[in-house]
């Protein structure tokens, strides 16, 4: 229950080289989830480490509940920690794992298991309290984890991509849990993960990072809705959005040999560039028939379909420039196959406009 | 092909799928043969005469004195006050020793498992002691560390006043252990080290923010984690050291009387010194026994150490 | 004079701007330090036997023999030399021989065997490895003498093909236990995408799999090396004239009539010489073999 | 082909005779001068395998009792020749004597040609003899004051030992071999036994180790050597002993003749020309000094036995010690083997210090009567049965443990006397 | 260029236990793309390495091209497999990993070159030729076990779960770029996948597996439709199906203390079961006013919201009946938070009617 605030916090593994984490700024406020996003390497992990005491904090300070932590260790900060594979103890069982950090705290014994059998409650484990890790399957092993920084009840729970080793249906479902676990307990969050899908769907803000520096921190909609860069704009989505590096018309851009047009702010916005790079979602194109009229819809030609069921996404190329290639959301059903022409036309209300040499965002 | 389908499956299991199983089992199985049997022939053999011998009464030395005495050989061994003096000291030797050497192994892995200024070359150094030909190593003990007068030990020790210790005659099985344990300890060390490495460390990072200072880590997980490398360490040190030979034959002599004798070096001297075929055969088949004995639970434990390593792998 | 990977106050970013805070330091640095001191001392103190011998085997046996124990004398190689007119020459020759050919012949049946061993359908696998295993922990004397009594019968004492045949027997069970290890390290999808691909068992051995678990191969010789160069039962019992190892030949120079610490000093070195530099450049390696594979 | 590749890189071709030898300086001299045998008999190449005394006899022992035949010349002693020529594993020696012109056989000392020779013929040639002797270091003595009697006695020297003992980490009073062995601690310790009147067996075979005379003879050379005696005493032998003698840490030594030629070489003695030497000293007996001689045989089965013996026939006939005498020093021609050594000038020059008190040794050493009581065996030092090599180094790790001060002499007596009593039984019925 | 064929195939690991595949009966056809997924244990891989020739076929037969191969050993059955991991031979280069299959086959040296390099271009390997797997990302890592598997010009390819261990994104990517390859080479696939999404996208039919059993072998958009039972419902969909188990009334069943009619044909199905499964996909919930009258509606909390930008999904508890949790998906922005009321109504028209017991589906 506390506020955690980086303030201008770097890290430098080897002296001289670029820091994997660069100045970085960025409070958690009391209770929140914020997740750190970004693809790998871009010093999330780092981050996150800082902040548990694991790694020293090379400039800058890391604050938690106002308490400038850079000088204390991990063990006094009262912090607790999920890791990807759990880090379970392999040699104690899962009461054991779960009571270890009380009993480094030196609680009595009576305490310890009466808050273990409450957390393993809470988390469906008491039929394995006695099991060894090694004899638990992926998605239980990630519930000791849980509970064993939730026993804790620490100030902060950071969570390092805490469900990467699950699969992809286990996953679904354990995020929705952790996101209303916390939402319960209200504890402040950090959880670090390359996937965008988790990122959306769990934080109630999101910190992209890349190379070490912070891209943009919103709220979910805010980053789906603006974001601030190309590199965010690509990385917020899936599939991603296509950003094309289009020419400026008279009126807006040209993409495949089509006119399309800008809404003035953008326009504006613009002002004198020769090429602006335009995003555009997979669900902001609009399918329209293939007999329409050559200027006024893009033609493409079909690669592959994805049919999901409640939608469908079209990989396709433009028929004019085959080099550029295209994801259409479609709906549920298409009738549409490998090599079938389709014309498509974006959605001028929601497209993004980003500058092509720093990727910034225009409006 | 229906008709086949209709067919129950162990129908078909007895008919073609055993004989391609067995020409299969066969063809992954002969590459062991030589192995196999090149060991049968090299160490069972030899075994099975030792048995024959120990049934006879046949010293080298006095020409036909070679007969049958059924089990008078074994009646004297178990008779033999040395004997059993002998197999003490083998046990304290073996054990005493490699339970130091583990013990010291483990306070050097734990040193060297550190970032320190010049970490190779001091692995490099402890590894030393076990790469030097046994035979030098208790000469080098012998002579240079232990000898009473000249020896380096009494003169780093003289200025504590314990000058002139005649550590051979007075420690002689302590003298031995010492230089066994000098050998040992750094293969414990590696192995330890190695399992100090392997110790994943989000674990420790995991121990770390739930509060665990460093001792609590080393007793709460590092060493349950090592507990696999120790019971490693402690059978392998055991195969080699209860066949210490070298060490004792070089030092001591078994000496003095038989107070640092070990089995191996007992046996050695009622074969070669006494040429007492028989009573070194009945000596060596008993020796067998009670390693078989010891072995079979050294053994258990060296394969749950191992099956557990595969299942975790 | 610990290396930590903290960086020096200076350079960090100079752009720390508002909170600029004070130098960053590593926790228990002075602790660190004085382990790395700790350890230093005891390498020194584990390897000095070691030097001493061969410092003495580098003095005159009047310098070697001093109550005040010698660091600064005038080094000589008349030891060495002395060493070498005694005649190591021919030990040396069959030290490497045996040492040599049995861990060749090791390997050649250690290999096939331990492959043979990782493959599922083997039945028996545990107690085909028991039994190679629990020749080891059968104390050799216990079968010095019929050995004894068979390799004379055979005519065969002081052979040097004697010692290696016993070489091997005692070094293939530990090297079929580490090489089973190591196969087993081997991801079982390599061996079947190879035999999808067409490849028969023995070119799967030696294009794919070999090459995988060379290091292991090499740790096993290794260690095969160390305890064959270092052998000595068989080695005194079995041997005279003809095929003594550089062991006997120590023993040998333990002359009744006066031990010489300073050359024996020098012969002492020059026996333990080869095993010690090939076990200082492959270390890494010894590791893995002696921890049996289990660390990766 | 197995044969003759017993070791890697034989030269083919030419005869090669193996010997097995006990190392020792004279040995090391015979080895050095050996390339000019091997030049004035091309078709003979030698090899010596050298062992220490210990590892030789269980060696050479094993060899010839299994008839292993690694060996073409064995050394073996005084203990071994007759009741191997017995067992007929070795080499009578008499034909290829009177085959060789100029060897005279009449030259060996007399005792010493006795014991080497079965039924009256030889079957080894000793290659050198010795008997014991007291050394001292005549400078201390002086010092001290004390005079060397002619023919001293054991508490005499204990005497003069107390009186030259400066201490702990100091020089010492005397050495005296405490290292187990029959040819180590044994053989000095049995010539104590026999001047106290102690015996092995009685001539009924009862072992005899724990009557009052041996008791108090081992009970004196316990004491002496663990009150005034050299430092690591249980673990020191022949070897031990000559360095601390020659690097002037001890006053005396009881110990084999043929200790004279190290101590008196400067190169390796620091007390060279300061050392006295005294017959061994007695209590009950006339005298006590051991016979030894250190000979060479030819296993029955080597199928090299002529060049066998053209080597062992250069190496113990005179021009040998001609040849060392001149090569290498007279201090170093291997003694006691032959009576024309005493009468040579040259020798007499360097050695009148010693030689004639070693000649008297050989000559007054009395195998069959080697103590004051009747004995059913033969030998000063060692009682010429196979099982002694074994008995007489089990009962001598047991004074040796008494001499570490680990158990008693009497527990170690009552240990050795089972000992005994077992082996003698063996030769009751 | 082979039609596939298990026929009644069957494989018992440990005599007398269940099989692992039971009495599989399963036809690709020549060219066609064909998913195995079903969750872990189902036997997807071992049905895959029986066709292998990795594990022998206990039972039935399986013909590849109209022969039976049940005696024929891997090597001969012109097959070629992408394993999870890849399975490189780590001590060979990439180009000699790829020619290796071509070199057992004892083709000459110029024609694996050629063939080699044709593979590397059409995969964008031919930069990295000559490195060895190790020091190569997982993404190429995964186009050279790809490459390795197309040079070989087999008849099937195998592939068994090639895509998880590459992270989300590159996932997506890959998984287009494999169907398309695919749909290039007109070689008939199996693929084996426990994701639902990759099945979905990438099938031409997907075969569902569960407890060794076929389940269902339709074309994703029927599996989609029309699942034949509650387990491929509930499987096939993220977020998955809310299967409820509902009271019948007269005219339809009854949720949240609400009348929820069914159509003419599924209340016939239905026949005179007391209690029927009821399915109801995220995306076939209608939102309603909170407002509306309490017995036309379904009144829920909302337990946790997950944002993805171009649509949400609210889980939710049902107000009446507190045990009983939903999940509703909702346009990409919606107001609602942890706590807040919802109503929603499904449509009836997209209904999943299911066997309490059996799960079998009604009409
Ligand atoms: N111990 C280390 N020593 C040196 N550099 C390191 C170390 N750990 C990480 N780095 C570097 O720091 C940068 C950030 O690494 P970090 O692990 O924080 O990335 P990440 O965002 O967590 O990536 P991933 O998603 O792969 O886990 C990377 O460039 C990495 O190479
Ligand atoms: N070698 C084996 N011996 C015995 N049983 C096995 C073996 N391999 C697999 N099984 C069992 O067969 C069943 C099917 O396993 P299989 O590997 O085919 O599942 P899967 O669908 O591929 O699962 P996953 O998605 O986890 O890879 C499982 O119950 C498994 O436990
Ligand atoms: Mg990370
Ligand atoms: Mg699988």
């Amino acid at each position: 229950m506390a506020e955690v605030v980086f303030d201008q916090a770097s890290r430098i593994y080897t002296p001289g080289a670029k820091p994997a984490v660069d100045s970085l700024d960025l409070t958690v406020a009391d209770g929140e989830l914020v997740v750190l996003v970004g693809p790998s390497g871009s010093g999330k992990s780092t981050a996150l480490r800082m902040l548990a005491g694991l790694e020293p904090i090379d400039a800058g300070s890391v604050r938690i509940d106002g308490r400038d932590v850079v000088d204390v260790p991990s063990k006094d900060r009262d912090i607790a920690m999920v890791f990807q594979n759990y880090a379970l103890y392999p040699s104690k069982t899962v009461a054991e794992n779960m009571a270890f950090p009380l009993k480094m705290r030196g609680m009595d014994k009576e305490e310890r298991g009466r808050r273990v059998r409450q957390a393993a409650e809470m988390l469906g484990l008491t039929d394995f309290l006695d099991r060894k890790p090694k004899a638990m399957s992926g998605g239980q092993r990630q519930r000791v984890a849980m509970g064993r920084a939730i026993v804790r009840e620490p100030q902060v729970f950071l969570m390092d991509e805490p469900l990467s080793n699950l699969d992809a249906k286990m996953r679904v479902q354990t995020r929705a849990q952790i996101a209303e676990l916390q939402n319960r307990l209200a504890v402040s969050t950090v959880y670090v993960t390359h996937d965008q899908v988790e990122a959306m769907t769990m934080g109630d803000r999101v910190a992209v990072l890349a190379d070490g520096k912070l891209q943009q921190y919103a709220t979910p909609p805010e980053l789906y809705d603006r974001p601030t860069n190309a590199f965010v704009a690509g990385f917020i989505g899936s599939p991603a959005m296509n950003l094309l590096d289009l020419p400026r018309s008279s009126t807006g851009v040209t993409l495949g040999g089509v006119e399309v047009p800008l809404p003035r702010e953008i326009s504006d916005a613009a002002g004198s560039r020769d090429r602006i790079t335009v995003g555009i979602r997979p669900e902001d194109w609009v399918l329209e028939s293939t007999d329409a009229d050559a200027g006024s819809v893009i033609k493409a030609v079909v690669d592959v379909v994805e049919e999901l069921g409640s939608e469908s996404y079209l990989y396709a190329h433009l028929a004019e420039d085959t080099s550029t290639s295209i994801v259409v959301r479609g709906p549920g059903r298409v009738k549409v196959r490998f090599g079938d022409p389709i014309a498509v036309r974006p959605n001028p209300e929601a497209l993004h406009v980003f500058d092509v040499e720093t990727g910034q965002r225009l409006p | 092909m229906t008709t086949t389908l209709e067919r129950p499956a162990p129908d078909k299991q007895a008919g073609g799928a055993p004989m391609i199983d067995r020409a299969e089992g066969w063809r992954r199985r002969a590459p062991l043969l030589p192995a196999l049997i090149f060991t049968i022939i090299v160490t069972q053999i030899p075994f099975l005469l030792t048995i024959f011998y120990s049934l006879q009464s046949w010293n080298l030395v006095r020409p036909g004195s070679q007969s049958f005495v059924w089990f008078q050989n074994y009646a004297d061994v178990f008779t033999d006050s040395q004997f059993r003096q002998v197999a003490l000291n083998t046990v304290v030797m073996t054990l005493g020793s490699v339970l130091i050497a583990v013990a010291l192994g483990l306070v050097l892995a734990l040193l060297l498992n550190r970032q320190f200024f010049g970490r190779g070359v001091v692995r490099t150094l402890l590894i030393t002691p076990f790469l030097i030909t046994p035979v030098a190593a208790a000469l080098l003990w012998r002579t240079v560390l232990l000898d009473p007068t000249l020896g380096l030990v009494n003169f780093v020790l003289s200025p504590f006043g314990a000058s002139g210790t005649e550590w051979i005659s007075e420690f002689p099985l302590a003298s031995v252990m010492a230089a066994l344990v000098w050998q040992w300890t750094p293969f414990m060390m590696l192995l330890l080290l190695a399992g100090l490495q392997s110790q994943p460390t989000d674990q420790l990072e995991a121990a770390r923010v739930d509060g665990a200072n460093s001792w609590s880590i080393f007793r709460e997980l590092t060493l349950p984690h090592l507990r696999r490398f120790i019971e490693l360490g402690v059978v392998l040190g055991t195969i080699y050291l209860v066949n210490t030979f070298d060490t004792v034959y070089m030092m001591t002599q078994g000496g003095p009387g038989v107070a640092s004798a070990n089995l191996p070096f007992y046996i050695y001297q009622r074969a070669f010194l006494g040429f007492d075929i028989g009573q070194s055969a009945a000596m060596g088949v008993v020796v067998v026994i009670l390693t078989l004995i010891a072995a079979t639970f050294a053994l258990r434990l060296l394969f749950r150490t191992f099956s557990g390593e595969e299942e975790a792998a | 004079m610990a290396v930590t990977t903290s960086t020096p106050p200076d350079e960090r970013t100079p752009d720390t701007a508002e909170g600029a805070p004070e130098p960053r330091r590593r926790r228990g640095n002075a602790v660190d330090v004085w382990l790395g001191v700790i350890a230093w001392v005891v390498g020194i103190a584990f390897f000095f036997p070691v030097f001493w011998m061969v410092l003495t085997s580098f003095k005159t046996e009047a310098d070697a023999y001093t109550p005040t124990p010698k660091i600064i004398f005038e080094p000589t190689l008349e030891q060495y030399e002395g060493v070498f007119s005694s005649g190591i020459g021919p030990y040396l020759a069959n030290s490497v021989g045996a040492t040599v050919i049995s861990t060749l012949l090791v390997l050649l049946l250690a290999i096939p065997a331990a492959f043979a061993l990782s493959l599922r359908p083997v039945q028996k696998t545990s107690d085909v490895l028991f039994f190679f295993i629990s020749t080891k922990m059968l104390p050799v004397v216990a079968a010095i003498v019929p050995i004894y009594v068979v390799v004379n019968e055979i005519g065969a004492l002081d052979n040097i093909w004697t010692l290696i045949v016993l070489y091997t027997g005692m070094n293939l069970p530990i090297a079929v236990w580490m090489m089973r290890s190591f196969f087993l390290e081997v991801p079982g999808e390599l061996l079947e995408q190879a035999s999808i691909d067409g490849a028969p068992l023995w070119r799967t051995l030696r294009e794919i799999v070999l090459p995988i678990i060379s290091p292991g191969i090499f740790a096993t010789a290794l260690i095969c090396v160390i305890f064959a160069w270092n052998e000595f039962f068989f080695a005194v019992n079995l041997t005279a004239a003809n095929a003594g190892t550089v062991p006997v030949f120590l023993v040998g120079f333990i002359t009744s009539e006066g031990l010489y610490w300073a050359q024996l000093s020098a012969a002492a070195t020059l026996a333990a010489l080869p095993v010690v530099i090939a076990g200082w450049v492959a270390q890494n390696k010894l590791v893995q073999g002696l921890s049996f594979g289990a660390v990766k | 082909g197995c044969s003759g590749a017993g070791a890697l890189g034989t030269a083919e071709g030419v005869e090669t005779v193996t010997v097995a030898i006990v190392s020792n300086p004279q040995m090391e001299d015979a080895i050095s001068l050996s390339p000019q045998f091997e030049a004035e008999n091309p078709g003979i190449r030698l090899r010596f395998v050298s062992l220490s005394e210990n590892e030789a006899r269980a060696k050479i022992t094993a060899s010839v009792a299994t008839g292993g035949g690694e060996f073409d010349i064995v050394m073996i002693s005084n203990y071994e020749t007759p009741m191997w020529a017995q067992n007929g594993w070795i080499t009578d020696l008499e034909p290829y004597m009177a085959r060789t012109p100029g060897y005279d056989r009449a030259d060996f000392i007399p005792t010493v040609r006795d014991s080497l020779s079965y039924e009256g013929r030889m079957y080894s040639v000793p290659f050198y003899g010795e008997s014991s002797f007291l050394m001292y270091r005549k400078d201390l003595f002086e010092q001290a004051g004390i005079q060397m009697p002619a023919q001293p006695t054991w508490p005499q020297i204990a005497e003069f030992a107390a009186r030259l003992d400066q201490g702990e980490g100091q020089r010492r009073g005397i050495c005296l071999r405490g290292k187990p062995g029959w040819g180590e601690l044994m053989a000095p310790l049995d010539t104590v036994i026999n001047t106290f009147g102690g015996r092995w067996y009685d001539p009924q075979w009862q072992a005899q180790l724990t009557s009052p005379e041996v008791r108090r003879a081992v009970q004196f050379y316990v004491d002496l050597v663990r009150t005034h005696g050299q430092p690591g005493a249980s673990q020191s032998g022949f070897s031990e002993c000559a360095t601390q003698f020659g690097q002037g840490q001890v006053a005396m030594w009881y110990d084999a003749t043929s200790a004279a030629g190290t101590v008196e070489d400067p190169e390796e003695s620091t007390v060279a020309g300061r050392i006295g030497y005294a017959p061994a000293p007695v209590v009950a007996t006339p005298s006590s000094g051991w016979l030894y001689s250190w000979a060479l045989g030819i296993p029955q089965t080597s199928p090299r036995k002529d060049a066998a013996w053209r080597f062992m026939a250069w190496m113990t006939d005179r021009q040998y010690i001609q040849r060392v005498g001149q090569e290498i020093g007279w201090t170093s021609v291997p003694p006691g083997s032959r009576q024309s050594t005493y009468a040579n000038p040259e020798y007499q020059r360097v050695s009148n210090a010693y030689a004639p008190l070693i000649l008297q040794g050989l000559q007054r050493a009395n195998p069959q009567q080697p103590t004051v009581q009747p004995v059913p065996y033969e030998g000063v030092q060692f009682v010429r049965i196979p099982e002694f090599q074994d008995l007489g180094t089990r009962v001598s790790q047991q004074i040796s443990a008494a001499i570490a001060g680990q158990i008693s002499v009497d527990e170690a007596l009552e240990q050795s006397q089972n000992y005994a009593q077992t082996v003698g039984e063996s030769y009751q019925r």
